[in-house]
């Protein structure tokens, strides 16, 4: 079991590599805002292969289990506490990016970032 | 166990949720509000110094190492916080304040982002738990995101987007470097994990430890918005409305310390940490005071002075003696309160001209005498004139960076101060000193009273601070000898 | 070896869903992408992060995704 | 004559930082002021690093002062570098992450 925790761990690499990736060179907007959620993935993969402990058992203690033996045997839950709260922080973040870009497409009528998201600050200067 | 600590977080939160909850009923959520806004700074100097453990849960000692480790979120409160916790709740205060008075309408939602924003920087200033300062972190971006979006600027919405696609490259980032300190340490209380760097439990040599300050590092820069992320920093306070702006650039220094302080405790252990400090502090006062010269939008130079400004906090965390830690806070406490007198000040002047083109502006001093002699105030303070509060946090930073022995930064510290009074001076003039156009109507606009008001209170502040900087600066000091 | 597959399946979705032409396909990829993360959380032993990835990853995200896509446009270009 | 043409000049580009709309004589001065602060506080913080080794220091000194003089205007091409498109935005942000973890991950223990 050894194998998978170390290909886990490229795993999550990988993905945050591919997220980086889209964030550069995807130019659609609703794809690159998928691209960056990868970086998210990776990361929480990465958080719970920390607390992996290989041939143990799910942190919830059952009755009739001795306690010294859960101790040693158990993963360890502290991690997978925070990557709850990382998945849902990540969900309600997308969540809002997407409706932002609702919007801004009935303004534009693209989903290129190059128009989209282009620099303003020399047409709004001077246009009033 | 001190109650009243955890109800610093609790208030702002659960007002803003019941304010958007009965945001129908106009008149009560008006009153509501402004209770709420009240109580904000008073609790901070009511309560007492000391610790809160959520849940009850003691520090436990173990006996097999004789280490002590802290199972339960942990709540610090000591003098830093009261000040700087105080100083948010004055500005929340006086921000919903010009809101309530400005619109007829209230919009729920607003008010409980501006509620929401307080409530994530004060408890990223208590908390004591690595990661609950990571969540109320993303929480604050999404705040500050949705007062971006609310106001009825131009190209805000794009502005919010961009900030946010940003985001989701910094937190994620910011998160895998605490999921390295995890993995080393198997704990996120800073307390337990400054004890086991200190104490060679963890070896600080390891790339896995230099990777994780890398990667906090990373999204310490995006949310104090040193460069890279200076642009989009100074877009994001350009777009908001101009009491928005005043509390968003509050968030930003206080997200700003408290995390830097947390990496202070952590990583002072490793040289390179001071190296990377300094460097991108003084890119950020390079970059930021350069281009602030340049704008003629005078909202979008206000952001770029604030982050060049940022730059002379990070020195002080950098040089890392005492001193120098000491005049970089108190350059925090002071830009705080400077940089939200200049966005109420020249967004009064938005609110009465309607234009933000400093070349189209011209003459307003006999039309708005009070607006322009505080902001020139302010503006003097930001750039260090003597005897306003600017000027003895730059001048201790001065001091702490030539008895470090490095003279060049005090060098440009004084010359990036200089810079900032040529923005300053530029400014005033154009706005306010030179003829006006024929093309600009100001006849029958007036600025608001509470906008004058708040200007007022936070003047006051400035000057007092500057001629007794003495009952900040010892208690700063006492928290400094404490960490160190 | 199920673990291996999984894996495969992850970053496969993932790469697919980022050079998909249609959007709509895209979304339906993230949402493979999560549910193979949901299943290799469930084999690191976190069952109670699994069944959360499963729901907010492999259902909502994407509903979220195809929502945004039906009210711009489908195909990327 | 040479550098009073070239000085023009300077003034001159600057025209196309403020393109729609005038240029006043505020702003001028102001971009003036960044220019000649740019290479200053540059060459200046060129000069800490001194504190890893003197030669290295009047070296980069002395080509920086070079390079940036003989470069003005300076403020146009740095302002195209840093306007708000996010393309942009993403790019040195990605470029200085990389560039953190590459200096940290291997040269980290050597300051």
């Amino acid at each position: 079991m050894a194998y998978v925790h170390i290909t886990i761990l490229f795993t999550a690499a990988l993905l945050i590599i591919i997220g980086l990736y889209s964030a550069i060179f995807i130019d659609n907007i609703i794809k690159k805002i998928i691209g960056i959620s990868f970086i998210e993935e990776g990361v929480n993969l990465f958080i719970v292969a920390l607390g992996y402990a290989p041939d143990g058992v799910v942190p919830i203690i059952m009755p009739g289990m001795d306690p010294a033996w859960f101790a040693a045997n158990a993963a360890y839950p502290l991690p997978f506490g925070l990557v709850l709260t990382s998945i849902v922080i990540g969900a309600s973040t997308l969540a809002v990016m997407l409706a932002l870009v609702m919007v801004l497409y009935r303004r534009y009528g693209t989903l290129s970032t190059k128009v989209m998201l282009a620099d303003t600050s020399k047409q709004e200067e001077y246009n009033e | 166990m001190n109650e009243l600590i955890p109800l610093m977080v609790i208030v702002p939160l659960m007002a803003g949720l019941l304010i958007s909850a009965f945001s129908k009923f106009n008149k009560a959520t008006k009153i509501f509000a402004f209770v709420v806004a009240i109580c904000l700074p008073i609790i901070p100097l009511a309560s007492n110094y000391g610790l809160h453990y959520f849940g009850g849960y003691e520090p436990i000692m173990d006996n097999v190492t004789n280490v002590m480790f802290h199972p339960a979120i942990t709540y610090s409160f000591t003098f830093l916080q009261q000040i700087f916790i105080g100083m948010i709740g004055i500005l929340t205060f006086l921000v919903v304040f010009i809101y309530l008075t400005k619109y007829k309408e209230v919009s729920g939602p607003y008010l409980f982002l501006l509620f929401l924003g307080t409530a994530a920087v004060t408890a990223m200033l208590l908390t004591d738990d690595i990661f609950h300062m990571f969540v109320f972190f993303e929480i604050l971006a999404l705040a500050q995101v949705g007062i971006v979006a609310a106001s009825s600027i131009d190209y805000s919405y794009e502005m919010a987007l961009k900030y946010m696609i940003l985001g989701s490259i910094g937190s994620p980032i910011m998160l895998l470097g605490i999921g390295f300190l995890l993995a080393l340490t198997g704990s996120v209380n800073v307390t337990d994990i400054a004890y086991a760097v200190h104490n060679g439990l963890v070896n600080i040599t390891s790339p896995v430890f230099l990777l994780s300050l890398g990667l906090i590092f990373f999204g310490w820069l995006y949310a104090s918005g040193l460069p890279p992320f200076h642009t989009i920093k100074s877009g994001i306070y350009s777009k908001a409305e101009p009491h928005g702006a005043a509390l968003l650039q509050s968030f930003t220094v206080i997200s700003m310390i408290s995390i830097v302080l947390i990496m202070f405790r952590i990583y002072s252990v490793l040289p390179i940490f001071e190296v990377l400090v300094v460097f991108f502090s003084i890119l950020a006062m390079i970059l930021g005071v350069s281009l602030a010269l340049t704008q003629t939008d005078f909202r979008r130079m206000i952001g770029f002075l604030a982050v060049g400004e940022l730059g002379f906090i990070g020195l002080g965390i950098g040089l890392g003696t005492p001193y120098a830690i000491t005049a970089g806070l108190f350059q925090a406490l002071n830009e705080i309160i400077i940089t939200a007198l200049l966005f109420i000040g020249f967004g009064a002047i938005v609110n009465a001209t309607n234009e933000v083109d400093t070349r189209k502006l011209g003459g307003l001093l006999a039309y708005h005498p009070k607006v322009s002699i505080m902001l020139l105030i302010g503006g003097l303070a930001m750039a260090g004139v003597p005897p306003l509060s600017g000027f003895q946090s730059k001048l201790m930073l001065v001091q702490a960076s030539l008895s470090c022995g490095y003279p060049e930064i005090s060098i440009l510290a004084i010359m990036v101060s200089i810079a900032t009074f040529v923005v300053f001076v530029k400014t005033f003039y154009t706005m306010f000193l030179r003829p006006k156009p024929n093309d600009l109507e100001v006849e029958g606009k007036d600025v608001p009273r509470a906008m004058v008001f708040a200007m007022g209170i936070l003047l006051i502040i400035i000057v007092l601070l500057g001629i007794f900087p003495d009952i900040v600066i010892k208690g700063i000091s006492t928290f400094v000898g404490g960490i160190l | 070896m199920l673990e291996f597959i999984l894996m495969i399946i992850m970053v496969g979705s993932a790469i697919l869903a980022l050079i998909q032409k249609d959007l709509l396909k895209a979304a339906i990829l993230t949402g493979f992408s999560a549910g193979a993360i949901a299943f290799l959380f469930q084999l690191l032993l976190a069952p109670d992060v699994a069944l959360t990835q499963a729901i907010v990853g492999a259902v909502i995200v994407p509903v979220f995704i195809a929502l945004a896509v039906k009210k711009t446009q489908r195909s990327d270009g | 004559m040479k550098l009073y043409d070239q000085i023009f000049n300077v003034v001159k580009q600057f025209r196309k930082l403020f393109s729609p709309g005038p240029v006043t004589n505020a702003d001028v001065s102001g971009s003036i002021t960044a220019e000649i602060f740019l290479i200053v506080s540059l060459v200046l913080s060129a000069i800490l690093l001194r504190h890893v080794s003197v030669l290295l220091a009047g070296l980069v000194a002395l080509i920086l002062a070079v390079v940036l003089i003989s470069n003005i205007p300076l403020i146009p091409k740095f302002k195209i570098e840093q306007e708000d498109s996010l393309e942009k935005m993403l790019f040195y942000a990605v470029v200085t992450l990389c560039i953190i973890a590459v200096f940290l991950y291997w040269g980290g223990n050597l300051v």
